[in-house]
C-alpha cells in the first residue's frame, strides 16, 4: 500500500503530550512517553509504526502543529 | 487514503505558549491555512486579542497589530476604511469580544466592515486565570463563579453568532468547533468561506469557533472536549446563521 | 540575619505552595517573611519560580537578584538560577529530572530524586513536599518542627493526605541528611 | 489587631474593604489585581454583601457611580489599562461629589505594556487622569499591611470629602504574600449621606428629593462648582497630607524621595550605605496627592543635604513635583526603570554614590 | 365620555426645553404617569441620559442622577444592585443607547438587571445638532449622513427591541410610539407594564419609544409625525417582542 | 497664501487637515466641536477622503490607531469627555509609537460640566491622561488662523516623532469664525513607513512582516522600550519648544503665563494697562508639551519682574508647570476661572494689579 | 350633557404652538392664535370652545403639558 | 477703533446670519473681525445671539460683556441686553415684537417693525436683513455697499431671493434715516 512512501514525523520539542492526537488516530498508532522533554512534558511517540495509514488525523487535532506527513519518493503505480 | 500534512506557511516556527490540549493551536493553523489556500499572506493584517492569543502574532508571519482588550473590530476599522485592499482579520476570546468589545463588535457588523473576525469560544477568561465569561454556561464553576454561574444573577450565555445575526445588515456568521478532526474540518471550510467573503468585498464576516480551555476547566485535554461536546454543543449549536445571500435583497 | 530562598520548576510541580509553606512556618517562627510569585502568561506552560525572603527585621526589598538559596524542581530552572545563588547557600537539586549539577563549588549542593522519591510514596505531586522536606532539613533555615505544623495547616481541607505528605517531608529530611 | 496572618496584598485589600464596611464591589479582571475580584467572588456572599463582575471598566466605572450616588459604600480595583477607561467616570464621580474608592494595581505601560510592578500611572493618578479640574486623594502603600490601612482609611476620607479616593500601588503589593493584621477598631460607620444622595424619599423620610449630577450649564454655576471642589483640594492639602520620614534626623548628603515599593528598595540601600559610613535621608510620600511639599522642601534644605533624588518605577513623574516643592534650593535627580525590573539596592547605591 | 385632565405629581412644572411639538415631553408625562398611577414617586429613582433629555431630572420631582453618556444602564445596575427595593429607570436616546451605549444596555439586559430602561428613538442625534444616530434611516439625511444615510457604508438601521429580545435571558421587550393619540395610550401601558415588572422584581424591562424631532428632521411638527409613521413604523414595528413569561422555562 | 476667508473655528481646522494631506477622519459628535464632523462629512467624499462616525469615541481612538498603524495619516476631533474616553488609546498609540493628531476642543468639566470654554484639560493633555510613561506632542492655539497652521504642522510632527500630537483648542476657538488664509505650502506628504507599518507586505514590496504592537513582557526590553520613548519626549523638549513674547523687550513689573483663548484677554490686559503707564510682560507657551521652561525662567528673573501670574481658564494647571521652571526666583501666582466665564481684560487688569 | 361640568385652560405660556392637539381634536376647536407669547410661540387657543366635549384628546397629544381638564361641580344625573 | 455689535432674538430669527453678514462685510472691507455665537442647548427654542467685533487692529479678547451696539430682534433681548450697551452706541429694537424702550437715555435708540416690514416684503424671514440695513445705516459703522455685496453672497446659493434681500436692506435703511 502507499503508506511506505510516506514520511511521519512527530516534533519531540513542539509536543505538549496533551495527548488528543492518540484519541483520534483510528488505527491506535500513538501512545504517550515516559520520558519527559526539554520544555517538561511528556510528548507521544508511534508505539505501533507499522499501523500507520498516514491519515493526517493526527496532524488535523495536534494544537501545536506537532506531526508532519512528507511523501518520500513517487508513489507506484496503485497496486 | 494516504495524505501529506504540514505547516502552514502563514505559521512561523515559534512553539505556542499555549497549555497543552488547548485548542487555540489549533484554530491558528486553520487560519493560517486559509490564508495559505487563499494566497493571501502577503496582503494581510492580522489584529491579536488581549487574551491567551496576545502573542498570536509571535505565531503568524503576516503582518500583524495588537489590540487593547475588545477593541479589535475597531481598529479592523480603522485599517479597511483606509486600506481595503488588504485582508484583515480579527482573532479574539469570549472575554474579549462578548464582554469588553460588545460595542464595537456589533457596530462593526452592523456597518458591515469587510473585515473577517475569529471569536474564539472557550466559555471562559483564559489568560486572566479562568473568570466567568458572558458565554459561561449555567453552573459552570470559575474564579469569578465559584459556586458555579448563577443566571438569576448573571443571566444566560450570550450567544454572539445568534445575536449578530440578527442583524439587517448582509453579513456571513456561523459557528463552529474544533473539538474533534471531523470538526476541525468544518471549521476551517467556515474561515475560508469567511476569507473568500472579504476577498469578494461582500460583507462583514464571523466564525465562532468552539473552543478548550483545559486550564482553567481543570480538566485533561480529553475530558475538555468531551465536556465541551456534551455541555457546549448543545446550547452553542454549530452551523451558519447567516449568508450575505439571504440578506442583501432586504438590504436592498 | 535574612535568608532569602527560590523555589523553581515547571508550573503545576507545586512550587508556589511550598514557598508559601515556608513563608507561613517562618511567620509562626517569629520572622518578617515575604513571598513574591512569579505570575503572568509564564503561567501557560513555562517555568513557575517564587521568592521567600526570611529576616529577623522588616523586610526591605523583597525583589532579590541573588537569593541565599535555591530549590530547582527541574532542568531549565537549575541552568537558569543556579549561577545566580550567593556563595554557601544550598542548592536543591532534583535529580530525577535535573541529572546535571549545578556547576557550583562555592555551594551546598544536595541532589535528590524528589520525584522518584514521590512516585513510590504513590504521589508525583508529592514530590514537592519531598523537596522542601530535604532542604529545611539540610539548610536547618527553620526548626523542622515548624514546617510539620505548616505543611498539616496547608493541607487543613485534605485531612487525610496529610499522613502521606508528613511521610514526603521525613523522606525528604532523610535523603537530605544522609 | 488581630492575629498575623500571611495574606496576598490583592486578598488583603479585598478583605480590608469588607473590614472597614464596604460590602459593595463592582470590577473587571486584569493582571495583577484579579486575585481581588476572585477573593470577593467568595467573600462577599459570606458577609451578604454585593460582587458584580462588569462587563467593561468603563461600565464598572459607572456601576460604581450609580451605587454611590444611590448612598452605598463601594469600591473598585483594576490595573493600569483599566483606569484609563474608568477616566471620564472617575471625572463625573468627582464633578458629581461621590464618594467612592478606585484600587490601582500599576502594571507596566504605556498600553499593553507589561503585567510585572510599575509606578507608570503617578501622574494619571495625581493630576487628573479624567477631563476638567479634579484631584484624587492618592494614597501609596509599600507593604501589604499599610495596604490594608489605607484601604480602610480610604473609605471616610472619601465620605469626608465626597470625593474619589485612589490607593496606588503596584503589581508587587497585590501579587506579594507579608503577614497582616486587621485593625478591627478602623471600622467606620458610613456618614449620613440623606442630603444628597438618591436613595428615595421614603427611606429617608424626606419629601425633598436629591439630584446626583455634574452638569452645570450656567458659566458662573460651573465656576463656583468648581471653586468649592477646588476648596476641598485645598483642605485636603491642608489636612490629609502623609509621609514618612527614614534616617533624616542625623545629617545626610543626600535626600531620597520614593514612594511605595520603590521605597523599599530604597531604605535597604540606605541601610546598606550607612554601614559604608554613607548617610541619607528618606521622605516616603503616603498621599501623592495631597503632596508633602513643606516636608520635602524642609528636609531638602537641611544644611548637610547636598541634593535631592527623586526615586521612581518609571521614566521620572514625580520628580516633577519634586522639582516644584524644592523651589530650586537644591539639585533634584531623577533616577528610575520601569517594566517591572525593579531597581535593586545595590544599583541605588551607585546612584546614589554618583551624587555624592 | 368627558374625562379631566391634569399634570402627574412626578412632573415638576418646570417648562421644558424641548423643540415645539417634540414628542419628548409626552414621553415624560407617560412615565410620571406611571409612577403616580403605582405611587412610586418616593421610591424612584430615574437616570437622565446625556441627550436633549440631559435636563429631564428638571422635569421629574423623583430623587434623579444623571448619567455620562450611554453609560444609564450601567449606573442603574449600580442603584439597584445595592439597593434592589428602589424602583430605577433609564430614560435615553438612541444615539446614547444604541450607539455609545450598545455595550452596557445589551449586558444589563443579559445579566436581567430589574431596571426600566426607556428608549426614545428619535432616528437622530437631537442635542448635538442632528448627526447620524445608529437609528436612523436609509437615505435619511443628517448632517452627518449630508446625501443620506448610505446603508453600503454605514450599514442599516438597528432596531434595539429585536436584538435585545434575542437574549436569552428573560425580559420584558416592547417598542410603542407616541406619534398620536392611539399610541400614546399603548406606550402608556406598555410603560405601566414594565414598571409593574420591576415592582414584581421580575426581569430587565424596555420600552422602545419612536418619537419625534421635528428641528433636526427639518420638519413641522404635524410633518414629523406623519414622517414618522410613514417612514419609520413600518420599519420599526410596535409590540410587544418578549415578555417574561414566554421565557421563565427555557432559563429555568 | 490664499485669500483671507470667514470661517469657523471647527471648519477651518476640517479644511486644515485636508491641505495638510489628511484624507482620514473618524470621529464621534460632541459638542462643541461637531461641525468639524459635519464640515468632513460634506468634505471628505468631495475629496475622495475617509469619513467614519464611530460608535464611541472609545472605538474611535481605536479606529484612529488601526488606520495609523496601517500607515495611513489619520486624525479625530473630541471634547473634554470623549478625550477621557480615548485615553487608553492614547497610551496604546504611545506606546506602539504611530503617529496621530488628536484635537480637543476643551469644554467645561469635571463631568459633563458644561459646554462652554475652558483651559481644564491642560493636565490630561500635557501629563498623560492615560496610563503609562508617555507624552503627547501638545499645541494650543489662541487664534482660528493659529488654529489652522498648528493642525498642518502636526501631521509632519506627529510623523516624526512616530508619536500622537494633540491640538489644544477651547470652546472659543471652535465656535468662533475669523478670517483665515490656509498655506497652501505647508502640505507634506506622509513620510515613508515602510519599516514599520502595517501596510501588507506586497504593497510595500517587502517579505519583512511588520507588526505594531505595545506588549513587552520581558522587563528589560519594556524599560527599553520606555528609555527609547523619553529619548523622544527629551528630543522634543530640545527641538519642538514654541512660544510667544508678548511686550517682554523693554522693562516689566509682572510676567503673565497664558495660553490659547485666555492669553488674547491678557493681551488686550497688557495693552490697556500700558495706556496706564503699566508694563506687563507675557508668555504665552504655543506648545504646552513641550513647555518652555527656559524661556519663562529667563523672563520671569528679568531684574525689573517681580512677580509671575499664571492666567488659565480653570483652576490653576499650568501654574505648577510655572512653579517648576521659575525654581523660586520669583513669586508664582495664579488666577483662572472655569465653566465658560471667561475673564474680561478688565478682570485681568485688577488681578495684575493687585500683585503690583 | 356633561361637559358643562368641565373646565377646559390652555396654559399659554407653557405652549410652544406646534399644533399638535390642533391636529388630534375631533371637534375641531383648537387654533393657533396670531399674537405671540412671551417665550416668542404662537400658543393655540379653543377658537370653536362650545363644541369641546372635554375628550382630553388634546391634552394626550400635547408634549408641554399644557392643556388641562377639570371638573367644575358634580356632574347633574345623567339626562 | 473697535466696534461690538451684539445681536440676539429668538432662534429661527436668522440672527447668527446677520451677524455673519456684517463681519464679512467688515473683513472684505479690510477690518479685523471675530464672530462669537452663542452655542448649545439654548438653541432649544430660548434665546440665540451673536457677537461681532470689528476693530483695525488685531482683536484680543473677542468676549465682550459691554457691547457697543445691540440690534434687539425681541422683547427678552432687549431686557437682557439694553442695559449692557456702552454710552452712545446704536440700540436697533424690532418694535415688532418689543413694544417696549430700551430704557437707556445714553444710547441712540431706534424702533423700527422690521417684522411687519418684512411681512408686507412678502417673507417674515428677511426680517433680520431689514434690521441689518436699518443698523448700518444708523451706525455708518460699514459703508452701505459693502453689505449689499455681503448680502448677495450670503445668498449665493439662492439667487431669486436676492432682489428680496436687496429690498429690504434698503427698507431698513429708508427706517434708519427717517
Ligand atoms: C482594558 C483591559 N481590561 C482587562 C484586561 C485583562 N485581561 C487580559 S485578557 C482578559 C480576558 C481574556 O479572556 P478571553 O477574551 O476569553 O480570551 P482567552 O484568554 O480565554 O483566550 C482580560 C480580562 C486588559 N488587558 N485590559
Ligand atoms: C462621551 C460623550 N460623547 C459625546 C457627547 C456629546 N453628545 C451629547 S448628546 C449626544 C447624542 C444625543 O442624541 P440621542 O442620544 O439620540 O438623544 P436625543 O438628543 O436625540 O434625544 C452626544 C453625541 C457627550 N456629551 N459625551
Ligand atoms: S496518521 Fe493517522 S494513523 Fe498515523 S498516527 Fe496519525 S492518526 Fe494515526
Ligand atoms: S489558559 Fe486556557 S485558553 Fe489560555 S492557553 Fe491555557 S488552555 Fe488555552
Ligand atoms: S432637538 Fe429634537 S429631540 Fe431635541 S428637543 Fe428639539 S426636537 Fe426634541
Ligand atoms: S378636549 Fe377634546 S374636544 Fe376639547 S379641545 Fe381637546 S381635543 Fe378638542
Amino acid at each position: 500500500m502507499a503508506s511506505k512512501n510516506y514520511d511521519h514525523t512527530i516534533d519531540n520539542d513542539r509536543c505538549k503530550g496533551c495527548g488528543l492526537c492518540v484519541t483520534v488516530c483510528p488505527k491506535n498508532v500513538l501512545e504517550i512517553s515516559e520520558t519527559v522533554n526539554a520544555k517538561g512534558y511528556f510528548p507521544v511517540y508511534r508505539a505501533r509504526p507499522d499501523d500507520c495509514i498516514y491519515c493526517t488525523t493526527c496532524c488535523i487535532m495536534c494544537p501545536d502543529v506537532g506531526i508532519t506527513i512528507e511523501k518520500t519518493e513517487e508513489e507506484d503505480a496503485p497496486a | 487514503m494516504a495524505k501529506t500534512f504540514k505547516k502552514p506557511e502563514a505559521l512561523s516556527d515559534a512553539h505556542t505558549h499555549y497549555c497543552p490540549g488547548c485548542t487555540h493551536g489549533v484554530i491558528h493553523r486553520l487560519v493560517a491555512e486559509a490564508i495559505d489556500e487563499l494566497g493571501l499572506r502577503d496582503m494581510t493584517v492580522g489584529i491579536a486579542p488581549v487574551g491567551c492569543a496576545v502573542l498570536a502574532y509571535n505565531y503568524f508571519t503576516c503582518d500583524f497589530q495588537e489590540a487593547a482588550h475588545g477593541r479589535a473590530p475597531a481598529m479592523a476599522t480603522g485599517i479597511k476604511r483606509v486600506r481595503p485592499d488588504l485582508i484583515v482579520f480579527t482573532y479574539q476570546g469570549d472575554g474579549d469580544l462578548a464582554s469588553i468589545g460588545m460595542g464595537e463588535i456589533i457596530h462593526a457588523a452592523n456597518r458591515g466592515e469587510k473585515f473577517t473576525a475569529i471569536f474564539v469560544n472557550n466559555a471562559v477568561y483564559g489568560m486572566t486565570g479562568g473568570q466567568m465569561a458572558p458565554t459561561t454556561m449555567p453552573g459552570q464553576r470559575t474564579t469569578t463563579s465559584p459556586a458555579g454561574r448563577d443566571v438569576t444573577a448573571t443571566g444566560m450565555p450570550i450567544r454572539m453568532a445568534e445575536l449578530l445575526s440578527t442583524l439587517k445588515t448582509p453579513s456571513y456568521i456561523a459557528r463552529q468547533a474544533v473539538l474533534r478532526p471531523k470538526y476541525i474540518t468544518k471549521a476551517k471550510k467556515a474561515i475560508k468561506k469567511a476569507f473568500q467573503y472579504q476577498m469578494e468585498n461582500r460583507c462583514f464576516t464571523f466564525v465562532e469557533v468552539v473552543s478548550t480551555c483545559p486550564t482553567n476547566w481543570g480538566m485533561s485535554p480529553l475530558e475538555s472536549v468531551e465536556w465541551a461536546e456534551k455541555t457546549l454543543l448543545p446550547y452553542y449549536p454549530l452551523g451558519e446563521f447567516k449568508t450575505p445571500e439571504q440578506e442583501e435583497q432586504d438590504a436592498a | 540575619m535574612q535568608h532569602e530562598v527560590m523555589f523553581a520548576g515547571f508550573g503545576g510541580q507545586g512550587i508556589l505552595s511550598i514557598g508559601k509553606i515556608l513563608a507561613h512556618a517562618a511567620m509562626e517562627s517569629g520572622y518578617e517573611v515575604a513571598w513574591v510569585p512569579s505570575y503572568g502568561p509564564e503561567m501557560r506552560g513555562g517555568t513557575a519560580y517564587c521568592m521567600v525572603v526570611i529576616s529577623d527585621r522588616p523586610i526591605g526589598s523583597p525583589i532579590i537578584k541573588n537569593p541565599k538559596h535555591l530549590i530547582a524542581m527541574n532542568l531549565p530552572s537549575l541552568k537558569k538560577f543556579a549561577p545566580v545563588v550567593k556563595p554557601n547557600g544550598v542548592v536543591l537539586i532534583n535529580s530525577s529530572l535535573a541529572p546535571e549539577k549545578s556547576g557550583r563549588d562555592d555551594v551546598d549542593e544536595i541532589r535528590v530524586p524528589v520525584s522518584d522519591i514521590a512516585k513510590d510514596l504513590g504521589s508525583i505531586r508529592a514530590a514537592n513536599i519531598v523537596a522542601l522536606g530535604a532542604f529545611v532539613a539540610r539548610s536547618k533555615i527553620l526548626d523542622f518542627e515548624s514546617i510539620r505544623e505548616a505543611v498539616k495547616e496547608e493541607f487543613r481541607n485534605k485531612e487525610k493526605l496529610i499522613p502521606l505528605e508528613m511521610e514526603a517531608l521525613d523522606r525528604g529530611k532523610a535523603e537530605a541528611l544522609k | 489587631m488581630g492575629k498575623k496572618i500571611l495574606m496576598k496584598g490583592n486578598e488583603a485589600i479585598g478583605e480590608a474593604a469588607i473590614r472597614a464596611g464596604c460590602l459593595n464591589y463592582f470590577a473587571y479582571p486584569i493582571t495583577p489585581q484579579s486575585e481581588v475580584a476572585e477573593y470577593l467572588a467568595k467573600r462577599m456572599p459570606e458577609v451578604g454583601g454585593v460582587f458584580v463582575q462588569g462587563e467593561s471598566e468603563v461600565a464598572v466605572g459607572y456601576m460604581i457611580f450609580g451605587a454611590s450616588g444611590a448612598g452605598a459604600r463601594v469600591f473598585t480595583t483594576s490595573s493600569s489599562p483599566g483606569v484609563s477607561l474608568m477616566s471620564e467616570a472617575i471625572s463625573y464621580i468627582a464633578g458629581a461629589e461621590c464618594p467612592a474608592v478606585f484600587v490601582n494595581i500599576i502594571r507596566g505601560g504605556p498600553g499593553l505594556g507589561g503585567i510585572l510592578p510599575s509606578q507608570g500611572d503617578y501622574f494619571q493618578a495625581t493630576k487628573g487622569g479624567g477631563h476638567g479640574d479634579y484631584h484624587m486623594l492618592v494614597m501609596a502603600p509599600a507593604s501589604v499591611q499599610e495596604a490594608v490601612e489605607m484601604v480602610m482609611l480610604a473609605f471616610p476620607l472619601a465620605e469626608k470629602y465626597r470625593n474619589p479616593v485612589m490607593i496606588l500601588g503596584d503589581g508587587l503589593i497585590g501579587q506579594m504574600m507579608e503577614p497582616v493584621e486587621f485593625p478591627d477598631d478602623l471600622r467606620t460607620e458610613p456618614t449620613n449621606k440623606d442630603s444628597w444622595a438618591t436613595s428615595g424619599m421614603k427611606s429617608r423620610g424626606s419629601s425633598k428629593r436629591n439630584l446626583v449630577k455634574s452638569l452645570y450649564l450656567d458659566p458662573t454655576q460651573l465656576n463656583d462648582h468648581n471653586l468649592n471642589l477646588k476648596s476641598k483640594y485645598d483642605q485636603m492639602k491642608a489636612e490629609e497630607v502623609r509621609y514618612e520620614r527614614y534616617n533624616t534626623d542625623g545629617e545626610y548628603k543626600i535626600l531620597i524621595v520614593s514612594f511605595g515599593t520603590m521605597s523599599r528598595v530604597c531604605r535597604t540601600a540606605i541601610d546598606l550605605l550607612k554601614e559604608e559610613g554613607i548617610e541619607v535621608g528618606m521622605i516616603r510620600p503616603q498621599t501623592v496627592f495631597p503632596f508633602p511639599d513643606a516636608p520635602i522642601r524642609d528636609a531638602a534644605v537641611k544644611e548637610s543635604c547636598k541634593a535631592v533624588i527623586s526615586i521612581e518605577m518609571n521614566m521620572g513623574q514625580m520628580v516633577e513635583d519634586v522639582e516644584r516643592c524644592v523651589k530650586g534650593q537644591r539639585p533634584v535627580h531623577w533616577y528610575g526603570k520601569c517594566g517591572g525590573d525593579v531597581p535593586t539596592p545595590e544599583e541605588i547605591m551607585e546612584v546614589i554614590k554618583e551624587r555624592l
